[in-house]
């Protein structure tokens, strides 16, 4: 295992010092239970939104706090969902007055953790609403299983419904926001090679020199597929035509175009994808109104790329324009 | 015969120790079917456990396992730390007050302990989860009981249960947790929960022999 | 060896599409030559700067047009400079009658083709001035050799000299700008991998898994010393000795801090890398009054870190702050 | 007997060819000491100058040479771009309106080129760049002038100097170019510019045996 790092023990709380350091002017960070407030929380009148997951996501969940964003996030050990105090106390520090949103990734540990929270929470008389995001379009969807893991769209919804507290929305119109990206994202990713979880030591997959694996999850959970690795234009079709099938997307619809890297793929490459995606857009009618492009939902070094659609109206546009001011992403303030 | 306060300590030792021999095994299976973590994650929160123990040691069983439970919650984190969390909690409610435990008050215990695991992960028997190793377990106690058993001999009948349970879900597809996102492609694998589900009940059959 | 490409041929190329593609809001790309040029190029009564240099280092520079940074950037084929027909038509792109700088990173081909470029250009009756950006440690300085590299300080340049030109300022006022970055900047990286050039198709340099090469080249080239993998914290140390010691940088100075990622190194990691070179600044009674962490200045997918000091005056921190609108770097608009 | 407009053709392709098979031994020099491009860069030149010899492949010496110069400037990038383009124009300006080219139009071209790239990269004989197997070669046809020896034999002699040129460089510390940013580590690996200097004049030895 090859890392930038001290004790993989220490990873976590040791990234979290760096953000602290880095960003004083944006967020605050809270340890034991660990999670990262914005600086000036909490925002009277405001919604809070919060989000949390396991590490090794970054920038996402701890850098999408700030102005316009997430009030707070609560990071779990790497790839392990946090654990509820961290939500309550997350919860609480956010608190204005206004209610609370947790955006929640569809994953059995997210959920349950984020459920135990969300009981205390209200359970102290704080107004909670909880929405899950379950965009991976890899995994087949059914009642009788978890379901569809939740990826991309979740950087998406935490812009979206940050944008709308702070436009002073209310917590049920920030959570319709919400289930709004739900219902109007799609994604898929893929892996060239394995990531390494620090404290595992040793690769979570082995991925021969030839093949690859469509369909990965975030925490280099097997995908659909292991197949021979491909150019890059056909693996972008790979991932597109599940995505654009799915909701389905069709001609005349707006999107947001979303091409994410794992980690370990660098920008020249991911241009190369969004070069490929776009087209598939343009050739199915959809129009391209907006994009993300860069390392956003990563998978600590795990080389890959996911992409992300997500069906865009009038008032998401807006959301999406609104300034945002945090560590990773950045603009109109 | 009973399971004193004192060997309800000894087991939970026991677990922290198989827990942490058994670490990368089930992080090697994790890795297969999940997210290679399992391990690392029963490590860590045995590990806080055995810390925060020494503070309740002369408290009752009841309190000893809702704080074994509140322990797991809050440093577990992932599936794991919910569903086992749950587990102590409600074997510890069951046992409230208690300094001692008899076969019935442990079958009640762990029957309720099962219960919460499947009221919070809402998996069924077959769904490839660590409730295929619990189940049994419960179910061998009943009929343990039933047949007039020692507590020795009924706790290792039912880790043999649980054991069982876990080799069945090699060939399962998975229905819950993260193995379920593979589909087919998680059959021909243990599920890791299921495996420290077995662990935990070994551990408790060999710390109770004797009882 | 595994990438995300179609041709390692077509990578440039490709790479230039889905730029353009993403962003026609802010910039165009000219294809043979090839080139980025801001959308608005050229601004009239601006000084136009120019950057440019081999691909392979995203977003640098292509990512860095746009307002308030670069007006064009010259992309040549990955890890080679770029040829003197892309500068000079560049450079005639961005004219606005207020001069064109060229700033360049010390690299013997940089050098002679910007210099033809700037050659032309003048001869052409356009005014051009040249800074060169030298400020890699790891190389000894001296006049028999070629030099210092030029690494991250060109990035700070670009962001600073961008603001001075659009807050209306002379050539020789912004060419002083990036001279005094050319003098107050001093950097060092380290591989824990090797890149692989796409069309060589393996890796430029063999690391064991166990060794680490320090004072690395952002082409790959080989560093100062190649030495046993160490904690974080200790290669942290190992890059800041000689930044620190160089300029020297004292106390009391004020510094902008910036920590980058080679391409394959994820953002966890550089943030536990960011709380050592802030400790370290603190030890030294340094004071760091800006930052900038992420992947800036890449070499492919290698994996691995480098550390930029850039002493701050006031002017500088203004300019630092000046909004910047560009696909890599944005804030304020 | 001289050198005619078709054998400076033949040598321009004969240049193509033999980079292009070592594009790839170029390049593994040039990864040791420097970023690993040599090889790509020079066959990336010689493949656009190819498609643009035929439009002037009935022009004068000069301007194909200078034709491949520009070709070299526009299309290689990197040192070697700026380095070999040089080199052509400056050979083709010496050259210009000429149709062939006898012992002393050829080394006052050489003798031009190579004090273009002096000029052009300010490299020292000894700083184990393309300057030392070029010099050398210049050195050799001046002494070939003076012993009076065809063209063939001075060529080929030229060339053999350059090989020497190219082997001296193997010791040595780099001082011009990227090789320099290594230091002592430069010591022990050949120069790649160097090498593709010496394939170019060797091209140029086999085409001309005859002349
Ligand atoms: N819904 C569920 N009900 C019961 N057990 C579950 C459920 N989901 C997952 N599990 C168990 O949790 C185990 C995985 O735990 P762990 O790896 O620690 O969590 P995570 O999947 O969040 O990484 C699985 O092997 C399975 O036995
Ligand atoms: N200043 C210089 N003068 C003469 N030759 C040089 C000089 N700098 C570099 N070279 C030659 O250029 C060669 C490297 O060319 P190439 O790899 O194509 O360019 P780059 O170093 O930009 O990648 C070196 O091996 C050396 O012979
Ligand atoms: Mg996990
Ligand atoms: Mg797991
Ligand atoms: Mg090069
Ligand atoms: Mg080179």
């Amino acid at each position: 295992m090859k890392k930038f790092i001290n004790d993989p023990e220490m990873v976590v709380v040791e990234e979290l010092e760096g953000v602290a350091l880095a960003h004083p002017d944006l967020v605050k960070v809270h340890f034991d239970p660990n999670y990262v407030v914005r600086a000036d929380a909490p925002v009277q009148g405001k919604v809070g939104i919060i989000s949390g997951g396991g590490s090794g996501h970054e920038p996402m969940h701890g850098g999408f706090v700030g102005y316009g964003m997430l009030d707070a996030a609560c990071p779990g050990a790497v790839f392990t969902s946090p654990t509820p105090d961290q939500m309550l106390e997350a919860t609480k520090a956010v608190d204005g007055g206004a209610g609370v949103l947790h955006i929640v990734k569809n994953y059995t540990g997210d959920i349950m953790n984020f459920e135990m929270a969300a009981d205390l929470a209200k359970a102290e008389g704080m107004q909670v609403e909880s929405v899950v995001i379950d965009d991976d379009v890899a995994v087949q969807d059914s009642l009788w299983t978890a379901g569809r893991r939740g990826v991309g769209s979740t950087v998406l919804a935490e812009k979206l419904c940050g944008a709308a507290a702070e436009l002073g929305r209310s917590l049920s119109e920030v959570t319709d926001v919400c289930i709004k990206v739900k219902n109007m994202g799609r994604s898929m990713g893929m892996a060239l090679t394995s990531c390494t979880v620090p404290h595992a030591g040793e690769p979570t997959f082995d991925l021969p020199e030839d093949e690859m694996e469509i369909g990965v999850g975030i925490h280099g959970e097997p995908g659909r597929a292991r197949l021979p690795l491909k150019p890059a234009d056909e693996i972008v079709e790979m991932l597109m035509e599940p995505i654009v099938s799915d909701l389905p997307y069709k001609a005349g619809d707006e999107v947001l175009l979303f091409v994410n890297s794992m980690g370990g793929t660098p920008l020249i490459e991911l241009y190369i994808a969004y070069r490929k995606a776009y087209q598939i857009c343009e050739q199915h009618g959809i129009k391209v109104v907006r994009n993300l492009i860069g390392s956003y939902i990563t998978s600590l070094e795990m080389a890959g790329v996911s992409i992300t659609l997500l069906k865009m109206d009038e008032d998401m546009l807006k959301l999406w324009d609104h300034p945002v001011l945090t560590p990773g992403l950045r603009w109109g303030k | 015969m009973s399971i004193y306060r004192d060997d309800t300590l000894e087991w939970i030792t026991a677990c922290a120790d198989v827990l942490d021999e058994n670490s990368h095994y089930l992080t090697k299976l994790d890795a297969a079917i999940g997210d290679g973590d399992h391990g690392i994650n029963m490590d860590r929160g045995f590990n806080a456990v055995m810390l925060k123990i020494p503070e309740v040691a002369d408290k009752d069983i009841g309190t000893i396992f809702k704080t074994v439970g509140m322990t797991l919650i809050s440093t577990v984190g992932g599936a794991a730390g919910p569903l086992y969390g749950t587990f102590f909690l409600q074997a510890g409610m069951k046992s409230t007050g208690k300094m001692e435990l008899n076969l019935e008050d442990w079958l009640l215990a762990l029957e309720s302990a099962v219960a919460g695991v499947v009221m919070r992960g809402k998996a069924e028997l077959g769904d490839k989860t660590m409730v295929d190793a619990l189940s049994p377990a419960v179910d061998s106690l009943k009929h343990s009981m039933d047949d007039h058993l020692s507590i020795g001999q009924a706790i290792q009948l039912s880790a043999e249960a649980a054991k069982q349970g876990m080799v069945d879900t090699i060939p399962w597809v998975a229905r819950k947790g993260r193995a379920s996102y593979l589909g087919e492609r998680s059959a021909g694998h243990q599920d890791p929960g299921a495996t420290s589900s077995y662990l935990i009940l070994q551990a408790a059959a060999d710390t109770w022999a004797d009882s």
